[in-house]
């Protein structure tokens, strides 16, 4: 069973923890077909260095949307994305991969 | 004066006291030690859910009083306008912006639980009562701090849609205070029997390694952002609780709360929120800088009222009150 | 009558019931509270032990009875039978599908344990005792029910080679249960003395945070798939616990069992489980929509027993028994 | 020093938890030399949202399987994990790397 | 807002976590100017199988970093990397994104 | 020497050791059993605290005696030069290379806090008392075996560089340890008297779970790695506890320390790290495999001292001792 393969655009933000429900209603909002999360133990950036350990609130941490994307429907989800990451402290990178199940992007 | 003191030493070398230092200490130093993230998330939903209990099932016993509908209304102004005032003192003291002003402004007029849960240890260890409807009150000082420093802030319309109101309304320990004072409430002293070995037991201790994470999360953040944290900053970080902590005192004074009750209001209002606002204000203000914010509360304001504030609003409220 | 709507109402009214509720609450206002996945986890692997050990503890100083060997093979076939009304009745009221009624009748075929803790609570707050080896009973009767499903659902050789057969067995919560029991039999009282401190005393209190934690999740449930829940379906929800507790329990008569013991087992066979059973559906049904077998177990059957059900086992177990 | 690098196909999964130990034993079987399981905290997709929070089991929660496979063998491995995601709600996504030390892939 | 998107080297790292603090030095003094990382649940290699299921020590746990570095910055920064983790048992793989807001990277 | 038939048995018996028999048997069995690691830790807090906690308030009570420098410096040296004969046996008994045998050398010079705290409970279920600031010698013998080890596997310069000097030094055992010894000594009894119901009473239920974990972690050690271990390797998993904690018991002796002192610095003589050697020599000898180190210490020699080692120790010291 070789299954045919479909480029898919690889959307992989970073960002803080608080706006992530505004992030989560962006992308729902423009029409993505599915998303995960995935939690950051820590990091540094220009801000210095931080780390999950310890803490009670979600002020400090950061976490990592990983959304795979139809091509043709990309640019729609990306500009939803960067209206949301720009005003935040959020890292936004996108590359290409091959899935299968063309249906499910 | 010489009982003052001997409060003062008996608090500073409480396990609760010394578990924080430890903490710092451990941090500062660079230790290899950290709490899991779960583990600390757990203590607090314990801590939070213990007090808001034992708040419960106090006025089960005693009866709400009838300062309660002005408490909260009380304790909602205090939470709205001590925001102003530290505003105007940080533009004053420090070279703050507006933005980092106002965000700042906002975690000191809102509160932190883990100071309630001190005061109130500190108070039960002197064998001294207070209204148990101040966990109430708690939770209502929570939220309008921060209307008051979006406000101050100026913030335009457009990003304002962003903010999570139900959210902040909402939040674990409001929903947590609140929730656990009603099932107080209603089940009562009865009803509470069995689950005695549990929240009130072990209170202290789990507050202990709470505190002890406390420290370690304080003394992170300056060794971070230490450099951020001019002297006119770290001037208002004590100067500040103790300004706001008056004001509860005496607010608590003329409500005719109990002596325990003034102290608990003057602890609420001295204490800075660092969970519920700084969450808040990264998405309301992404522009204040989360460094200069979280360091002054967790790094300076919690250790001051610790280890020191506290026993200073006891005293106060005690000369206050007579009691 | 008047002292069965006593006992309903303090139920309602226990601490654990409203634990429950506020969560539930929470969870349907979309409040931001959450327990850590660990803190979950941890007390679920709490209560296990705790309870495996009271059973054997029990065990140790009643010894077995002579019932253990048919008691045992009863759950055996309560959890492989059951399923079969439960799909018959599905096909009936519900519009499911052949698959998706298949899996939805393992639930109800196999236990949940969290349910059978909140029983034994109960119980133990009217000083009614119960035959300690049942907790050996309720780790039997967790797998059954898989196998009659799977049966029901006429899955395919092909993929069948896939299902985890060792894990179904070997379950966390059987081993738990199992082990737990034996060390208590093995360990007796007097090597429990010294842990009792730990699994005795602040046992209901762990409890109040679970079930806060499960109301949140059936609140998330019943929020993200209450439009899977045909009135259909959410009458055998509550229809099916009352059919199979009234077996469990005239199943626990005719074993001849205490009146705790005859509640205990009617609490096992209404109870649906929501861990084990969901788990290995998804691999061995992946067909089956998860979204209506766990929301009708935890979003309906669950609340329906801890507020109600539970109650009623009691009270048909004390009628039959004259307990 | 400057390493030699050789590209490697990288092979993300996202699969429900209770089916990793069946993919897990497809993976090793196709002759993967190594895989790492990230975990998610919760996402959305078709079937709604989930999130990893609170819960005591794992039918409601997913995973990320991350593995770094030699072009050469990454055929045979692909359509071993294909054979297990099919029947499941997963996701599979396929890009190239570039990787050192060729003999550990 | 169609943002100006630039190319972006990914670099994804696995290493033991007791290696962590020396890899994060040598990604910090090498010039990158953010990173982030994210926790591993578990894992198969040539030395077999791990989780992170009940550990009390990091011994027995890897991690991922996940870094993003522009173009002209990538040889130095992949040269400490694998400086570090020659010695150790960990992974590296490099690939290709686009990312906005250069100056970050 | 029926007594002390009756002493292992008792200890073979008690809910501490059956629980680590459940853990090692789920694993083994492949069961689906697992502790969250979040959990993991956190109990591993609670207990290196508590122990810590109730050395300091013993020392508070009882003074520190003139032998705490000795008794430092005796452990100092235990921790140092073990390694040197544990060295020397794996040369001779195993096929073990030069840099392997070193690791494994230094997992044994150092300790195992939870092996301590096996023993410590152990004794207090006797009533024998030992000198609280033994938990500072504990906290000493854990980083000077590292140097020996990395001593004796001929390190280059370039990559000691990279050894963590700070985080061996100030790791968190040794933090938390010290840190709640002197908290414990600085509060004392009284001070102490509102945080026991945390820290005391459930201490043993706690020790039961994380001996669970410590089981399931342990078989998980054998299941993958048992293959490393030749019949060379395993029996000096067992002798070398054996010598260790003769030399430590005869140290302890000459030092002149209670009989339960002298089984306690036995103990830690013989008990072989699985926490802070492990990760230092992750980094430090990376050659080293893992899976020979690991499993030794978790899975032969840690069992070995929980069975039946340290009721030997105690043996052994009450016949010196004559206690
Ligand atoms: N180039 C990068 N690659 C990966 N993660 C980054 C990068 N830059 C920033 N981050 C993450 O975003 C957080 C905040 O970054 P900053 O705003 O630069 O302090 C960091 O602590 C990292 O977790
Ligand atoms: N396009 C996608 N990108 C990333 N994760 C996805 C995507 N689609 C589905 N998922 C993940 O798979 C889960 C189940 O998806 P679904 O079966 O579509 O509900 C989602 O909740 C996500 O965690
Ligand atoms: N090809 C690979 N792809 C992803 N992760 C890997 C790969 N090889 C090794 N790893 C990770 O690195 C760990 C140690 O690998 P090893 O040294 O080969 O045993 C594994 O358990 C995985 O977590
Ligand atoms: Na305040
Ligand atoms: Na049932
Ligand atoms: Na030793």
């Amino acid at each position: 069973m070789t299954m045919e393969t479909h480029t898919a655009r690889r959307i992989e933000i970073i960002i803080e923890t608080p706006a992530l429900r505004t992030l989560r209603r962006a992308l729902e909002r423009s029409g993505v077909k599915g998303y995960s999360i995935l939690p950051i133990m820590g990091g540094y950036g220009r801000t210095g260095s931080w780390s999950r350990e310890g803490e009670v609130g979600m002020a400090n941490s950061m976490v990592a949307v990983l959304c795979l994307v139809a091509p043709d429907r990309a640019d729609a989800v990306l500009q939803a994305v960067y209206e949301v990451v720009d005003r935040q402290i959020g890292v936004v990178a996108v590359s290409d991969s091959q899935v299968v199940r063309r249906e499910r992007f | 004066m010489s009982e003052a003191l001997a409060l003062a030493g008996q608090n500073l070398l409480s396990p609760i006291v010394l578990s924080f230092a430890l903490g710092l200490a451990a941090a500062l130093a660079r230790a290899e030690l950290s709490i899991p993230e779960a583990m600390a998330k757990a203590m607090s939903i314990y801590l939070l859910f213990a007090i808001g209990l034992k708040g419960g099932i106090e006025v089960a016993s005693q009866g709400m009083g009838v300062q309660i509908a002005t408490g909260l209304a009380a304790g909602f102004m205090l939470s709205a306008l001590i925001p102003l005032l530290a505003y105007a003192l940080l533009r004053l003291m420090s070279g703050l912006s507006r933005v980092d002003a106002a965000a700042v402004a906002g975690h000191y007029g809102s509160i932190s639980i883990v100071t309630f849960v001190a005061a109130s240890s500190l108070l039960q260890s002197f064998g001294i009562d207070f209204e148990g409807w101040l966990v109430a009150v708690a939770a209502v000082m929570e939220a309008p701090a921060i209307l008051t420093a979006l406000w101050l802030a100026g913030r335009s319309d457009r990003t304002s849609g962003a903010l999570p109101w139900r959210e902040i309304a909402l939040n674990g320990s409001i929903v947590l205070l609140l929730g656990a004072f009603l099932i107080g409430w209603i089940a009562g002293a009865d009803g509470m029997g069995e689950i005695e070995g549990f929240f009130i037991a072990p209170f202290k201790g789990v507050l202990c390694l709470f505190l002890l994470d406390m420290g370690l999360i304080a003394g992170r953040g300056l060794r971070n952002s230490a450099h951020l944290l001019r002297p006119g900053l770290i001037s208002f970080g004590i100067l500040m609780p103790m300004l706001g902590g008056t004001i509860g005192i005496l607010t608590g004074w003329a409500l005719g709360l109990s002596t325990g009750g003034v102290a608990i209001l003057g602890t609420l209002a001295a204490s800075a929120s660092y969970i519920a606002v700084p969450a808040a204000m990264r998405v309301a203000l992404p522009a204040a800088n989360p460094g200069i914010y979280l360091t002054l509360a967790l790094g300076i304001t919690f250790p001051f009222n610790l280890a020191v504030g506290i026993t200073l609003y006891l005293m106060l409220a005690r000369w206050l009150t007579g009691g």
